[in-house]
């Protein structure tokens, strides 16, 4: 299963690295008041063009089927929005503008790290990019990262809550202390390294909250925690900085008060910008994640149930999406995954010789067949409560037949292998696996 | 059952007098351009409040008597429980609307503490208002420094001008507020907060501290009188006078006695007296008041305070004074040349 | 009337390693805990930043002393990762002899924060900074003290044969806090010793 | 030697109170009886209502003391009390109720019916349970001797310093208040913990995080809350103890302290616990409310999304307590914008109780009177915060009377009268006895007449101008009238209280006998008999709906899906109850529980000791503290082969 977070580690990788790429651009630092331009540098379009692009052409040339399954309107347009959310931080004359105000530089800060990145991660990007390289080159690039346990196991430690929570914390504080932030401001080179701080710090935190691929390593109790404790430290930090007395960061001096703002009043800007709308921004993720908690709950119990009855969980969502926005990040529409699933016309009771017959069982571990107690893939115990079906699918039927039927059209490279199995005998097989719960 | 029915009658009678007649503290009507848009608003924000208790008053009483529940609990047709009859409608509903509502408020209030957070004008004048337990101190500071002075509890203003006030703590935190003319701003030790005001009409404006700062906090009173220009620039000649010299003997003796019971902590400018714990007394009768608010200025009460503080304001930092009778009298022969 | 069958499944009974009720509970206390020093470290930013520079008065603490208390407490963290994982595995002498290292090298980091505190010129009442200072070092030796105490006392019942490795969630919840104490001692060593070198 | 049983395979039975097996589990759970019993008990139903009864002693206290302060207050100039004692009454009464009548009777509630409630036979951490209300009840008795001795805290709950500095009050009033709420703290947090464990830990099998009453969700929002707000006033009142005592400069102007650190310390903590001591009681409602409109509450998840949001939303608007200070003009409309967001919450759950009521069945109970009325107190209380949360406006209402009305209605609308009503609702469960409906319902209208018409009228002397914390007032302000019409409200209110009492004390006594469910309600702790049985449950019944003993009497087919109430896991090895998985409450460890103890009292005692001893700056004493509750933390602690904790 590993294969299918690699590419989302590439994915930060790779817009780590558009990020550093404007430190060129941030040589101009000397920029006069008032000259507020846009940041057409090379290297930042080349960045978020390429990743425009590989995101289009792995799109382009998957099979529409499996497009439509993996992603979806939401899935683009949240891709779409991130690096739209970049452009604006990187290339409008909101660049500009954070040498000369620290309250616009704040503003950037929290595009990189609250905007920008949940947008990114919910685009599923990773799989769209690893699908614009070809088939051989595709599998290279799998051989090497499962051939890599070195590097699988550090992304892995620095994946987990803990380590991503202690990193972000200690970026958030360090790069808010005047000597960091100065410097940061007097050399490119350092305020790229700040910006990738925090995109990257802020791509894993996202990563673990939203869980993009479905597969949480962090539940929900403990994402709200998670998220609720960042949350108050940067609130903390917002109201340090709004209730100080003297201004802390002189790197702006010079240019504050051409905008009509004293630098203390700049910086109590910034802190209420960290402070209020930052903190709704964690709110609203928090309100989000315990719907889904609830959303959750529910489905396993009604699924536990076997019984399709309608549920109404998520009556509460339409009225929250007023409290806010940010709902629209949260899957909780997804009403499919509410009721188990009873296929018209299918023989369930025909499943267990049939995957005898298909030698799933040298692979997985299925209840209820003899001998089928393989543990090379996932074991299929309770796979009516499944959420996803190969960490990307939705666990429906129409997804479950056709993973069955053709694993490697919907996840080419993947190390289950086409078995050549009828449509009929899916169906049998896939209402068998609904039975287990 | 009759005593009980006048004291209602009383009560009646006394509320409608207390409703519409002199209620100087309250700040439901304003006088000045710190005042209106926020009376306006804070109208404007009781009428939806008042509107949306009444609506869910309703709504809650209408929902009680729409339809009644079983009489017994134990009834078997008591547990017949209904589910859903699309209540989810009510929580949109009443969410959407109470959203809008909620905006609105919100960018009337912004725009009201965008409008209120300074004058619309350069204000003529800055007074530097430090409070103690449980007295506010007065400077008046001008361009020139020969025409400081300073003085006690009641602040003099031109009508028609805005007022600066720069308010300092000397012990613990108190908070200066006149609510006919604007709103209040904590005086907050080791920190100068500043804040505006501005009265429309002539007349006497009462204030108080706010913020519990002792046990006198209950009488740490001031008031801001208006006067035209040209009646507020007589009274500044007049208190940038030296007091008077005693004349008879008597206020010359009340003065020695000035001298040995009070100039440790008192000021009076042209005498040697420049104690800085209590008030500055230069033009003591110019006042109303004494005590900060507590006593009206007469000759009795003046004489009684000196001699007994702390039976009118207990705990006041003003100790009582052991004086004999003549000792006295030629103190208050003194004190009432202090115009 | 009462009839009776017997579960399919078996139940593990009682506290067992992680999944004992007072993992949690000692999560919950660290959480809380934690709080308290974002709260004490709160209190220091925001009196540096209330305060006329330069702040800290006397210049930033040196480093002579902190770094290597730093490094004993975070190798008090390793030793005692390493004795836990000695009696998962049944290891008792490995148990004990992380218990035995982590105890020295705690005792080593009160010894040379008791160096560090006799060699300050000022005192708790000298100065905002000089209280914070003693207030919030204070805390954390306070921590260590209870630490070592913990410490101490899964010694002794180690001693008495208590555990092995089916049951010793004692010793995974005392764990819990000793990291505790090195993971907040990484914060404040940071507020007090680095970031005035950081401006 | 035996090796303790490491696994089972837990037995499943058919069975209730009157089961032959129920003998066993009486046997296990029983304690001693008499005064052993009573100081050893670590059973939550004994617990729970020990925290009842005490905050409603405090409740009373305080009540007293308002009582003597609307005397002075209801005309001008009264003089019955002086200006020190005044101060040490308002000081004393906002300390009452606030932190040792709402939070603790919230705890009474949920301390006796959450294991109930959630289908176990006690909460994850029995003894630290009873710790939890010792150190209450000793750090109640620690304030209130101070108060005896006249030298009571006197500088407002808030206690703002510098007038609470060592300079302008050096008496021992603060210390004893600084030292008596890092005490109370300690409790709090204590019990906080057990509450976010408990429900972690020992739900029925089936009870999903989805199927948790409304009550729980409150209790446990607020006990995060408090997990992350506590340590700021503790912190803050320690910091503000050594200010006073060890010369530290924290807060101290003249050396470059801050007086408003304090603020932000007192209110980084206060806001939270405003939420903290109101939310379980907005819960009481929401599942006191289906009952008798007989339906299900409408929008379950939004109420509980919408109890979540409104704490986390409580940590970042402090500030809007503190708009007078001079705070930064530029951050008060964000202030301002940012607290006025809290209304959306509270909106949902209005909108959604008035739609329980409105499209169900009302039942006129005298527990229905009280939870609909509070619906209009809610929205009153949260009208005029909404009003207090507008900068401009707030300048002029905040220090004032209309404050006082608002943090009336909302902790007498939102605390005491959900609380009151789930008296009436509850009581039948506790006690085996009705409560009489008669003088029930004489007694709300009464309380609710007594409120409104005490209470209403400081909105007008707000308005009027009549600042906050005046021990009197002269003539001639027009306050004189609405301040006596105040009086004679609260002492209605208070009467209404007092036939409350009386209500209980006669049904205690001739109340008709209850059974099991006498409401007709639908969560678990109705399905055992009245009292319960000191196990709680014969069996750990099964769950699979939100609403277990209303399955099959709804009127569609929804959610009927087979709850099992008196088949279930029947442990009764000892003391025993199910663990279950954090999400979807599968049975995942069989829970050994502790017997009962004197531990947490002697802790509890040696703590009390400790704080004594700083109190009276008696070092002996405080290093006797600290080593007796070592030796008592680690007697607590040792293992125990009863308890499973070692094999051999």
């Amino acid at each position: 299963m590993q294969r299918l977070t690699m590419p989302a580690r590439w994915l930060q990788l790779l817009l780590a690295l558009a990020c550093a790429a404007r430190t060129a651009p941030a040589m101009a630092h000397g920029a006069t008041i008032g000259q507020l331009g846009w940041n057409w540098e090379g290297w930042v379009l080349a960045s978020l063009a390429v990743a425009v692009f590989g995101y289009v052409r792995g799109l382009l040339r998957m099979d529409a089927g499996a497009r439509e399954h993996v992603f979806g309107p939401g899935r683009y347009a949240a891709f779409a929005a991130g690096i739209g959310v970049l452009f604006v931080a990187l290339i409008s004359p909101l660049d500009a503008l954070d040498d000369q105000l620290f309250s616009a530089h704040m503003l950037q800060h929290m595009l990189l790290i609250l905007v920008a990145p949940p947008l990114l991660v919910w685009g599923r990007p990773a799989t769209a990019w690893l699908w614009a390289f070809e088939l051989p080159a595709r599998r290279s690039i799998g051989r090497f990262w499962m051939g890599a346990p070195g590097v699988q196991r550090g992304i892995r430690f620095l994946m987990r809550p803990l380590a991503v929570w202690v990193l972000s914390s200690f970026a958030l504080w360090f790069w808010h202390l005047p000597g960091p932030y100065d410097w940061a401001l007097d050399n490119a080179w350092v305020h790229a390294g700040e910006h990738l701080c925090f995109f990257l710090t802020a791509l894993a935190f996202w990563s673990l909250v939203l869980a993009p691929y479905g597969r949480r390593q962090l539940d929900y109790g403990s994402s709200l925690l998670f998220v609720g404790t960042l949350g108050m430290q940067m609130g903390l930090l917002g109201a340090i900085l709004t209730f100080a007395t003297r201004p802390v960061y002189l790197a702006h001096a010079h240019t504050t008060l051409a905008w009509g703002l004293s630098l203390l009043e700049d910086q109590q800007l910034a802190g209420l910008i960290m402070w209020v709308p930052a903190g709704l921004v964690y709110t609203g993720t928090m309100a989000v994640l315990f719907v889904a908690w609830l959303h959750d709950a529910e489905r396993k119990a009604v699924t536990a149930m076997r019984a399709g009855r309608r549920t109404r969980a998520l009556q509460g969502v339409g009225t929250l999406s007023l409290l806010l926005a940010v709902l629209a990040l949260s899957g909780c529409h997804d009403k499919a995954a509410t009721s188990p699933w009873q296929i018209s016309g299918a023989q369930p009771a025909r499943g267990p010789a049939l995957i005898q017959h298909y030698g799933c069982g040298t692979c997985h571990t299925v209840p209820g067949v003899a001998q089928a107690s393989g543990t090379v893939g996932p074991p299929l115990t309770q796979f009516g409560q499944r959420a996803y079906i190969a960490g990307m699918l939705h666990n429906n039927p129409d997804n479950l037949m056709m993973w069955l039927r053709d694993p490697q059209r919907v996840l080419p490279g993947n190390a289950m292998p086409n078995t050549g199995m009828t449509e009929r005998d899916a169906r049998d097989i896939a209402a068998y696996l609904y039975t287990l719960q | 059952m009759k005593a009980g029915r006048t004291l209602l009658v009383g009560l009646a009678l006394t509320l409608s007098h207390d409703a519409w007649a002199a209620t100087p503290m309250s700040y439901l009507r304003t006088f000045g351009p710190a005042g209106y848009p926020v009376t306006r608003l804070g109208w404007g924000l009781g009428i939806i409040s008042v509107s949306v208790v009444v609506i869910v008053g309703l709504l809650l009483l209408g929902g009680i008597f729409r339809r009644r529940g079983p009489r017994r609990l134990s009834d078997p047709n008591a547990l017949a429980v209904r589910r859903d009859a699309g209540g989810m409608a009510w929580i949109y509903i009443g969410v959407g609307i109470s959203s809008l509502v909620l905006i609105g408020a919100m960018i009337w209030t912004l725009v009201v503490t965008a409008v209120v957070a300074h004058p619309s004008s350069r204000p003529a004048l800055t007074v530097q208002v430090s409070a103690s337990q449980w007295w506010w101190a007065l400077r008046y500071d001008t361009e020139q420094p020969s025409r400081t002075f300073t003085s006690a509890n009641e602040i003099h203003i031109p009508v028609g001008q805005p007022v600066r006030f720069e308010v300092t703590s000397t012990d613990v935190i108190h908070s200066f507020w006149v609510p006919k003319l604007g709103g209040k701003i904590d005086v907050i030790p080791g920190q100068t907060n500043v804040t505006w005001l501005q009265a429309d009409q002539p007349g006497v404006y009462r204030g108080q501290c706010a913020v519990f700062c002792g046990t006198e906090h209950a009488r740490m009173a001031l008031q801001v009188i208006a006067q035209s220009p040209a009646d507020f620039r007589a009274w500044q000649e007049s208190q940038l006078a030296d007091a008077p010299r005693p004349a008879t003997p008597e206020q010359q003796h009340g003065t020695r006695v000035f001298q040995s019971h009070c100039a440790a902590c008192h000021t009076i400018r042209g005498s040697n007296a420049g104690g800085l714990v209590g008030p500055d007394l230069s033009h003591l009768m110019s006042r109303r008041t004494l005590a900060a608010g507590v006593l009206s200025n007469t000759p009795g009460n003046l004489a009684g305070w000196i001699v007994h503080p702390q039976s009118v304001k207990p705990g006041s930092r003003m100790p009582d004074q052991t004086l004999s009778g003549p000792q006295l009298a030629a103190l208050m022969a003194y004190l009432q040349t202090l115009h | 009337m009462t009839e009776i069958a017997i579960s399919s499944t078996t139940l593990p009974v009682g506290s067992k390693g992680r999944d004992a009720s007072g993992w949690w509970g000692m999560l919950a206390l660290v959480a809380t805990e934690a709080t308290l020093f974002a709260y004490l470290l709160f209190s220091y930013f925001y009196l540096a930043s209330h305060s006329p520079p330069p702040w800290p008065p006397n210049g930033a603490p040196s480093l002579t002393l902190a770094i290597p208390g730093s490094l004993v407490l975070i190798a008090g963290s390793v030793t005692m990762w390493w004795g836990e994982r000695g009696i998962e595995r049944g290891r008792r002498w490995q148990l004990v002899a992380g218990l035995l290292l982590s105890l020295l090298l705690g005792i080593a980091f009160i010894v040379l924060e008791g160096i560090e505190w006799a060699g300050k010129p000022y005192t708790l009442s000298s100065s905002v900074y000089s209280s914070l200072y003693f207030t919030i070092t204070g805390f954390h030796l306070a921590h260590v003290l209870v630490g070592l105490l913990i410490l101490a006392v899964l010694l002794l019942w180690t001693g008495f044969d208590y555990f092995d490795e089916n049951r010793h969630s004692a010793v995974s919840i005392g764990v819990i806090y000793w990291h505790f104490v090195t993971v907040v001692w990484l914060a404040v060593f940071f507020t007090f010793y680095i970031a005035p070198r950081l401006g | 030697m035996t090796r303790t049983e490491t696994h089972r395979a837990p037995v499943i039975a058919q069975a209730t109170d009157a089961s032959p097996s129920s003998d066993t589990l009486r046997k296990n759970w029983e304690g001693p009886g008499g005064w052993r019993g009573w100081l050893s008990t670590v059973d939550h139903k004994e617990i729970g209502k020990r925290y009842l009864l005490t905050a409603f002693v405090f409740l009373l206290i305080g009540g007293l003391e308002a009582a003597v302060m609307r005397a002075q207050l209801a005309t001008p100039d009264g003089h019955l009390l002086s200006a020190e004692q005044y101060a040490q009454l308002f000081t004393m009464h906002g300390v009452t109720m606030i932190f040792l009548y709402a939070l603790p009777v919230l705890s009474g509630f949920s301390n006796y019916l959450w294991p109930l409630l959630l289908g176990s036979r006690d909460m994850a951490f029995p003894r630290l349970n009873a710790f939890s209300y010792w150190v209450f009840l000793f750090a109640g008795i620690f304030l209130y001797a101070s108060f005896v001795m006249g030298k009571a805290p006197d500088d407002g709950w808030f206690n703002y310093v510098p007038y609470a500095s060592r300079e302008f009050n050096p008496g021992p009033n603060i210390d004893v208040y600084a030292l008596g709420m890092v005490l109370l703290g300690v409790s709090t947090t204590v019990g906080s913990i057990n509450f976010i464990v408990t429900l972690f830990r020992t739900r029925a099998p089936g009870m999903s995080i989805n199927r948790v009453p409304i009550l729980v969700w409150g209790t446990l929002t607020a006990s995060v809350g408090n997990l992350f707000a506590v340590p700021a006033v503790s912190l803050a009142f320690l910091m503000l103890w050594m200010d006073r005592q060890l010369g530290t400069h924290f807060f101290d102007v003249s050396a470059g302290g801050q007086p408003l650190l304090w603020q932000h310390l007192f209110w980084m903590f206060g806001h939270p616990w405003v939420y903290a001591i109101v939310l379980p009681a907005m819960g009481i409602v929401s599942d006191g409310l289906p009952t008798f409109c007989r339906r299900p509450l409408v929008g379950y998840t939004a109420v509980a999304l919408a109890t979540v949001t409104t704490m986390v939303l409580g940590f970042g608007v402090w500030a809007h307590h503190m708009f007078a200070t001079g705070l930064p003009v530029m951050s008060l409309s964000y202030f301002s914008a940012s607290s006025m967001v809290i209304v959306i919450p509270s909106a949902v759950a209005v909108f959604a109780w008035i739609a329980t009521i409105w499209t169900g069945r009302p039942v006129f109970t005298t527990a229905f009177l009280y939870f609909s009325s509070f619906v209009l107190l809610f929205v009153i209380g949260g009208v005029s915060g909404f009003m207090t949360a507008s900068v401009p406006v707030d300048l002029e209402l905040t220090h004032t009377y209309f404050v006082v009305a608002h943090l009336h209605y909302v902790l007498i609308g939102i605390n005491v009268f959900p609380v009151v009503g789930g008296i009436y609702y509850w009581f039948p469960k506790i006690t085996g006895r009705m409560m009489s409906e008669r003088l029930g319902k004489w007694s709300f209208w009464i309380m609710f007449i007594g409120f409104n018409v005490g209470f209403f009228p400081m909105h007008i002397l707000g308005l009027a101008g009549m600042p906050r914390r005046v021990y009197t007032y002269p003539s001639g302000l027009g306050w004189g009238s609405w301040n006596m019409v105040a009086t004679l409200g609260s002492y209605l209110f208070a009467i209404g209280i007092a036939m409350f009492l009386v209500n209980v004390w006669i049904s205690l006594k001739r109340g008709k006998a209850a059974g099991r469910n006498p409401w007709g309600a639908p969560s678990l702790e109705w399905s055992t008999s009245s009292p319960p049985p000191v196990y709680n449950f014969a069996v750990i019944p099964n769950v699979a709906s939100r609403y277990p003993l209303w399955e099959g009497y709804m009127d569609d087919d929804e959610d009927t899906g087979g709850s099992t109430i008196h088949e279930g896991l029947l442990l009764d090895h000892g003391r025993e109850t199910i663990g279950t998985t954090m999400l979807d409450a599968e049975p995942a460890v069989i829970l050994k529980m502790p017997g009962d103890t004197y531990t947490p009292l002697l802790l509890a005692l040696a703590l009390t000791l400790l704080f004594v001893g700083l109190l009276a700056q008696a070092w002996w004493a405080v290093g006797a503290g600290v080593l007796l509750t070592l030796l008592a933390t680690i007697t607590w602690l040792w293992p125990q082969r009863k308890l499973s904790q070692i094999e051999r």
